[in-house]
């Protein structure tokens, strides 16, 4: 088995901070190596390392061998496409906005394999039906789904028909059903050399097998053969990543609970760009429940919960808000600002422009809440005092979604719609949020609606389903 | 693509009326006797009088009651007719396409050349980073600070008088157009030579560039596949808005080379208050205006396919 | 496919080919460099019509006209052979030369000279003022003019450009001329209005004929351009250098700087009527204060062109020999404002019965002497507690603001010699009304009149001369206009040209008698 | 506002170049022995010597005293000019990008047909009609300036706009004011400030090419534009004199473009 890639204490380091602690691992031809962890836990720092890709205010330690020939910076980059490639993350920035599918793969033929213009085509366009976008050759990444631009990143990079595959979190932001054609797509390709990928999605790499190195706030705390490491995780940081998974839910089932109703939807529907995006959907939101809404993405999921809020014009069908017997009908809680949201990219919700302290004395100023609820609720989420003093660019998304909800307990919510809170966090940050909002539900009896694809962090917090 | 052209028409029309009657209301609004000042550009300005005023005052009846004269103007317009100028009396559309033309010439060299500038130096700036960013950022403050004239007279200096290449002023001959255009376009360029860059910085640091040179393709290629029409989106949009901004440069140039342009020409006509050539000149700059944008929107359309205000954004 | 490119690529063509055009038509014009004489002026000409700009046709020798001018001001032959003053001024013959042709090769005959003559009296110009009561053709070669009374500068009147000789042909109906095809040694070649026009040599001219064989005239607004066109040799000639660069060009080899001072003044223009400048004692002190000397070393950068009085010594008839500058002339002006009771207030203004001495001034930017020599006077007559505002805008408010009687104090440069006999300009300037547009203003003055309207008889010239001279020391004395400096005119010429003569008069270039030098 | 106020280095030095140049215009204005139109026509052209410290102008006016005064007025009219424009170019953008979509077709109309009219027509028609005025000039000016203000502005708000941050301030029931305040101006105002970095300089310049075909000259007055155009005839024989209006110029720009920072 030639030795496709060989790392001896490879670290990274950011002036004298150290981001990526030594790491060592041997690539062998046709057995992949999968590395595990949370987000922003040095992981991708390894592939740029490898690749030549890191910013120059980074520094590479240690020796990384590539075929057996340790090898410069200027060496490996030359070694781009024909020998060596990384998948990115972002599928969407990593395509040339302006060029047409057919051809971001025919150029590599065309200038790598210097091929002459008919038959770069016809091979772009082999590749294309054998990615499954055979239709698409003249669209451009914009007029592509999330799964789509993937594969295409996938069938351009490795149309140079380079052995050593790096992949950096290959199925971020995708639904279950596109995954599994990422990973196929993967293992084919990678089936003459070998496959470095990166993720933080167990299903991933139980699927791809061969070796697993798991990496904590950059340090790496366990090693070994795939079954191993899955079945019988040594260290404790494994074991929460692994039973964080839970199988896939698929139908509708609606809660008999005798809550009272908060919102009455009759066959709703709502229409984009011209096209209904969902069936009339009729389902009612009861008092202290969560609503977890799943479909396909794209379907409107997002678009259902803004009607509900009333920020986004319905088609037909009704929405009625029903106000709950049990509290009579001030005008306080029919006010439009006890219907709040929580969203998907936590920075994207604040202004970076001034301290979180300032945006929460202004609410306070706003509905001159009693300032005394403050600390006790900062306790309850697990927010530290010295957290409000920065601004929402340098505090982590948790902390950030943590802080949405204590502005939103503070307004005493009757209806929260939760338009994927988790997804851009990792397993554990997620599964906090998740319980929080359970207490949410459960303490104020505010209703929620959740949307979310992780199915393994909603578990089993939610009262009915409603399938798009 | 449709949308474009019928957003333009409409631009158009408007912009015509519009220009129209602004410049109708302006001039009713300038103070000072018509008549007279018409008889001072005929006549020549010392050599003027009363006499010189009744008689240019029956000529062309200026007495008669404003919204009149406007009426028949909007109804001339419709038969494209721009009458003829109060002081030479040549037709307007002669005179103004006489100026216009050499002042097309010139803006359209002008930009042309800054173009060649800019973009060079632009690319070289993002490309090389600091030492030579700094330089470009310092040469280009310095000329955007001064006054387009100082800069042909540098020119001038240079290359008319030290060593005599070309003529100093007047028109006729290429090479009169030279020392003009060049001192157009430094201006230009000294402006436009920061978007190319910025743009070119933006593109070289994007995830798709990099991603490119790891599917392989070397790193000319990559700039010549992916490079060179990112980056020409913002630039070209950028080109079209300094079309508009060029006049007071070309006043300049003009009065400075004696060429003849509409910049002094459309001075003296205010001055003069000759109505006609006022409301021709800027009806027909309005529109060249609106054609030329028209021009960038289809030539950015075809760089970017991507309609919608918001440009480069994910849809 | 490399699209951007190509693209690219097409732009040039597109761009080349429009060169190509524009420039294909105009330098395919036989004028060359070697054989064309090139003219540099500051003034503008858009339309071929006399009445207009007949000074520049003139001056390029396209145009002519019946009686032409010397340097000192005397009539002389031109197309007009000979001509009689007869029955006091009131009929005036003249007999036309005979071996005249038109440039579009027709003979001229006094028909033609009475349809120009009869064309000129509608437009606007000297001879529509002139007492005409007809203009007739006696014979084939004569031509004679009866007034409705004594107009002695009848005969400067038919040397102004306005009545030049055009071929019939050269006008349609409503008499607007359409062809400019006049009897002068040059012929109109190109005519690019209002920058550019080029004439050629025209062979059978009747007098002396033109040795170089092209000769342009380019428009060049800036001085500053101007001067550089010297600089580099590409204008031969250059008229109106500004004081700036006179110290640079005379240090050239290659050219040559001509001074010649013509009969043009810069001169105030005073409302007589205005509060503060009704009182003589108050013209005379604005005179007084201002520096003339300094202006005319230090602005206008030509030493000794000061003015004391309103027409140059070049002008006997009306040149006060016995008049000299007065020292201390500052002293002297508070010394006279003082006597009609003004004072200076805390800020140094002057004040009469709690009004502030303050006057509007216009002047006008085309003479750019006007607004730097405006500036001088403002700070002087600062000093001497008169607060002056300058208002730059366009000529014609001048005449206006005198018609509408809102003008105060006005800056001009008037031509005295804009009529070979300067009387014509007097009388224009100091009419009955109290003044005329570009003269004084509201100055009513009997003794005035009585001389001016016998001036208009006398054909003897000692009692012409005694008379003009009471009339000079009239305005001498009342200041009606206070005259500030003569104007000298700078021309360069390349070394190349030979046989340049001025013409004080501005009335022609005299280009055809002036060669290259071999 | 509070990441925005604390300045960079470059920042700094841009601002204090500016102070520079304003306590210059101040303390010559106040210290000069000299008005800025007092003449003396037997010392014109002087090079800087010990009485007159920048050299006299071609009326023999002391240079130091006009510098002085000329930074004072172009400055003041400059900033006039700036605010003026700054301010209607950002309140009808950000009116435009979040009014109703008829105002804002309306608005791009008006942009259109301002846009075709050539800035230099629109300032020349206007110093017609109020001649005299110097207020009414740098006015003229900024009514050409404020369409770039109103593009850009335009332009971010609408992204802005279409931000979560702003809809959860929305939802939370906060004012279009509060909006403004926390979400569009922070994100507008490095543009804005950008663009009036050089406005100021533009402004400055657009007064130099009236003067020279020969608008808006009002005697003796100092206004940076203004005198390099009545210098200009004397570059070659005093050329001392038009450098210093164009050194002012240059380091003013230099100053602003700092304060600004690097956007562009």
């Amino acid at each position: 088995m030639t030795e496709l890639l060989k790392l001896t204490e490879v670290s990274v380091y950011a002036g004298d901070v150290c981001l990526l602690e030594p790491i060592s691992l041997t690539l062998a031809q046709g057995r992949p190596i999968t590395i595990l962890g949370q987000t922003g836990a040095g992981k991708s720092l390894l592939a740029q390392a490898v690749m030549g890709l890191l910013p120059d205010s980074l520094r590479v330690e240690g020796d990384i061998q590539i075929f057996g020939r340790a090898m410069t910076l200027a060496e490996r980059q030359k070694l781009w496409g024909t020998e060596l490639v990384m998948l990115p993350q972002e599928p969407w920035n990593a395509l040339d906005p302006l060029m047409k599918a057919s051809s971001q793969i025919s150029d590599v033929y065309r200038y790598v394999h210097n091929k002459d213009r008919s038959e770069a085509s016809t091979l772009a366009q082999k590749d294309l039906e054998y990615v499954g976008l055979a239709d698409s050759g003249n669209k451009r990444p914009d007029e592509l789904s999330g799964g789509m631009a993937q594969r295409l990143a996938i069938a351009s990079v490795t149309a140079a028909g380079a052995p050593l595959i790096l992949a950096d979190e290959p199925t971020k932001g995708l639904d279950s059903t596109r995954r599994q054609d990422i990973v196929n797509l993967l293992q084919e390709r990678s089936a003459q050399g070998s496959l470095l990928t990166i993720t933080h999605d167990v299903a991933i790499a139980r699927q791809l097998g061969g070796d697993i190195l798991v990496i904590k706030s950059g340090r790496l705390i366990e090693q070994g053969e795939a079954e191993k490491v899955l079945n019988q995780p040594q260290h404790p940081y494994t074991q929460a990543l692994i039973n964080a998974e839970l199988p896939p839910q698929s139908k509708t089932e609606t809660s008999e609970s005798d809550k009272d109703v908060l919102i009455d939807i009759r066959d709703l529907m709502i229409e984009r760009g011209g096209k209904n995006l969902f069936p009339p959907v009729s389902f009612s939101v009861k008092q202290g429940e969560i609503t977890w809404l799943i479909g396909e993405s794209g379907r409107g999921k997002s678009s259902l919960g803004d009607a509900l809020l009333g920020l986004v014009p319905t088609k037909s069908g009704t929405v009625t808000r029903v106000v709950p017997a049990t509290q009579q009908a001030t005008p306080q809680n029919s006010q439009s600002y006890r219907w709040l949201k929580l969203y998907q990219d936590p920075p994207s919700a604040f202004t970076d422009s001034v301290s979180l302290q300032v945006l929460l004395n202004d609410l306070v100023t706003l509905h001159n809440i009693d300032p005394s609820r403050i600390p006790p609720l900062m306790t309850k989420l697990g927010l530290k005092e010295a957290l409000l003093t920065r601004n929402c660019n340098n505090v982590s998304g948790g902390e950030l979604q943590r802080f949405a909800i204590l502005r939103a307990l503070l307004l005493n919510p009757v209806f929260l719609f939760a338009d994927e809170p988790t997804s851009r966090l990792d397993p554990i940050t997620a599964q906090e949020v998740m319980a929080l909002l359970r207490y949410v539900a459960k303490e104020t009896n505010c209703a929620i609606l959740l949307v979310s694809h992780d199915v393994n962090v909603v578990g089993g917090n939610y009262d009915q389903v409603v399938v798009l | 693509m449709k949308d474009i052209l019928l957003k333009r028409l409409l631009q158009l029309l408007a912009v015509v009326w519009g220009v129209g009657t602004l410049t109708f209301i302006l001039m009713r609004a300038l103070p000072g006797d018509m008549a007279y000042r018409i008889a001072a550009s005929r006549y020549g300005h010392d050599n003027v009088d009363a006499q010189a005023a009744t008689l240019v005052r029956e000529e062309l009846g200026l007495d008669a009651n404003p919204f009149l004269l406007y009426i028949n103007w909007l109804f001339d317009l419709l038969q494209f007719k721009l009458g003829d100028s109060l002081v030479s009396g040549t037709p307007v559309i002669d005179s103004v396409q006489h100026m216009l033309g050499y002042s097309v010439l010139l803006a359209v060299t002008g930009l042309f050349i800054s173009i060649l500038i800019a973009i060079p130096l632009g690319l070289l700036s993002a490309w090389k980073g600091n030492p030579i960013d700094n330089a470009v950022m310092a040469f280009s403050s310095v000329v955007r600070a001064m006054p387009v004239f100082v800069i042909g007279v540098i020119f001038l200096m240079l290359f008319a008088l030290h060593w005599n290449w070309f003529p100093v002023a007047g028109f006729g001959t290429p090479a009169h157009l030279v020392l003009p255009a060049l001192t157009l376009a430094l201006s230009l360029a000294a402006v436009s030579n920061r978007v190319v860059k910025s743009s070119a910085q933006r593109v070289f640091k994007s995830s798709f560039y990099t991603f490119a040179q790891v599917k392989g393709l070397s790193k000319w290629r990559t700039f010549h596949r992916h490079g060179i029409r990112n980056i020409a989106l913002p630039v070209v949009a950028f080109f079209g808005i300094q079309l508009i901004s060029m006049i007071e440069g070309i006043v300049m140039i003009e009065s400075l080379f004696s060429w003849p342009g509409i910049g002094h020409g459309l001075a003296h006509a205010i001055f003069a208050r000759d109505i006609p050539v006022i409301q021709g000149a800027a009806l027909i700059m309005g529109v060249l205006f609106v054609l030329l944008n028209t021009l960038i929107d289809l030539l950015c359309y075809w760089i970017d396919p991507r309609a919608g205000d918001v440009k480069g954004e994910r849809a | 496919m490399f699209s951007a490119l190509r693209f690219l690529r097409r732009f040039c063509s597109f761009l080349l080919l429009s060169y190509f055009v524009t420039f294909s038509a105009i330098s395919l014009a036989t004028p060359t460099q070697s054989n064309t004489l090139s003219i540099s002026n500051a003034f503008e000409f858009n339309s071929i019509d006399p009445s207009k700009y007949g000074h520049v046709y003139t001056r390029m020798q396209i145009l002519e006209t019946l009686l032409n001018v010397d340097e000192k001001g005397n009539l002389v032959a031109a197309l007009a052979k000979s001509w009689q003053v007869m029955d006091e001024a009131k009929r005036w013959r003249l007999t036309l030369r005979e071996d005249v042709r038109f440039h579009d090769g027709a003979l001229m005959d006094a028909q033609a000279v009475v349809n120009s003559l009869n064309i000129a009296r509608e437009k606007h110009g000297v001879l529509r003022k002139a007492p005409v009561k007809s203009i007739q053709v006696i014979d084939t070669n004569t031509v004679e003019i009866t007034l409705t009374r004594p107009y002695v500068i009848l005969g400067a009147v038919l040397a102004h450009y306005s009545t030049g000789i055009l071929e019939p042909g050269s006008y349609n109906q409503e008499g607007e001329v359409i062809v400019l095809s006049g009897t002068g040694p040059y012929q109109l070649y190109q005519y690019a209005p209002p920058h550019k026009l080029v004439v050629k040599k025209f062979d059978n001219y009747w007098g002396k004929k033109a040795s170089i064989p092209y000769a342009s005239y380019l428009t060049g607004h800036r001085a500053e351009s101007r001067t550089m066109q010297a600089r580099s040799g590409q204008a031969d000639i250059v008229f109106g250098l500004n004081p700036a660069s006179l110290p640079l060009l005379k240090r050239l080899p290659t050219l040559t700087v001509h001074s010649n001072p013509i009969p043009r003044t810069i001169a105030l223009k005073l409302n007589s009527t205005h509060e503060f400048l009704k009182e003589i004692e108050a013209r005379q002190a604005l005179s007084l204060a201002i520096n003339r000397s300094g202006i005319a070393k230090g602005v206008l950068r030509i030493p000794g062109a000061q003015a004391e009085q309103l027409l140059p010594a070049s002008m006997a008839d009306w040149y006060l020999t016995d008049v000299s500058e007065s020292a201390d002339s500052l002293a002297q002006a508070e010394k006279l404002l003082a006597s009609i009771g003004w004072k200076k207030n805390a800020q140094g203004t002057l004040e009469r019965e709690g009004k502030a001495f303050e006057l509007t001034l216009i002047t006008y930017a085309d003479r750019p002497e006007l607004t730097v020599v405006a500036t001088a006077l403002q700070d002087q007559w600062k000093a001497l507690g008169v607060k002056l505002t300058i208002n730059i805008t366009n000529s014609s408010a001048i005449p206006a603001g005198h018609h509408d009687g809102s003008l105060e104090v006005a800056l001009m440069a008037r031509n005295y010699g804009f009529i070979a006999n300067p009387l014509g300009v007097i009388l224009s300037d100091f009419n009955q009304s109290g003044g005329g547009d570009w003269g004084a203003m509201n100055w009513h003055n009997d003794d005035m009149q009585g001389l001016l309207n016998k001036l208009e008889q006398t054909t003897d010239t000692q009692a012409f001369h005694r008379l003009s001279q009471q009339v000079a020391r009239l305005i001498y004395q009342e200041r009606p206009m206070i005259p500030v400096s003569y104007y000298v005119q700078q021309t360069a010429v390349n070394k190349r040209v030979k046989g340049f003569r001025f013409d004080p008069f501005e009335r022609s270039f005299f280009l055809n008698e002036m060669e290259f030098v071999k | 506002m509070m990441n925005s106020m604390t300045l960079t280095k470059s920042q700094k030095i841009g601002g204090i170049l500016l102070l520079i140049l304003l306590s210059f215009a101040i303390s010559g204005d106040l210290f000069s022995s000299y008005s800025i139109s007092q003449q003396d026509l037997n010392a014109i052209l002087e090079p800087p010597n010990g009485e007159h410290w920048l050299g006299t102008d071609h009326f023999g006016r002391s240079m130091l005293a006009r510098m002085a005064h000329a930074i004072g007025v172009s400055f003041v009219l400059g900033l006039f000019c700036v605010i003026t424009a700054a301010t209607i170019g950002t309140f009808l953008g950000v009116w435009a990008a979040w009014g109703s979509k008829r105002l804002d077709n309306i608005m791009g109309i008006l942009v259109n047909i301002l846009l075709a009219l050539p800035g230099l027509v629109i300032v020349l028609l206007l110093a017609a009609i109020v001649p005299g005025s110097f207020l009414m000039l740098y006015f003229a000016i900024s009514l050409v300036q404020w369409v770039e203000y109103f593009r850009v502005v335009r332009a971010i708000t609408q992204t802005v706009i279409q931000s979560p941050a702003l809809q959860s301030s929305q939802i939370m029931g906060f004012g279009r004011w509060y909006q403004f305040k926390r979400h569009i101006w922070p994100s507008i105002a490095p543009a804005v400030f950008t663009l009036a970095a050089f406005g100021c300089a533009n402004a400055i310049l657009t007064m130099a090419s009236l003067g020279f075909i020969y608008v808006g000259i009002q005697p003796p007055l100092a206004e940076l534009g203004l005198m390099t155009v009545e210098l200009f005839p004397f570059y070659s024989e005093a050329p001392w004199l038009l450098v210093q209006p164009l050194l002012v110029m240059a380091l003013m720009v230099l100053g602003f473009h700092l304060l600004a920072g690097k956007q562009k």
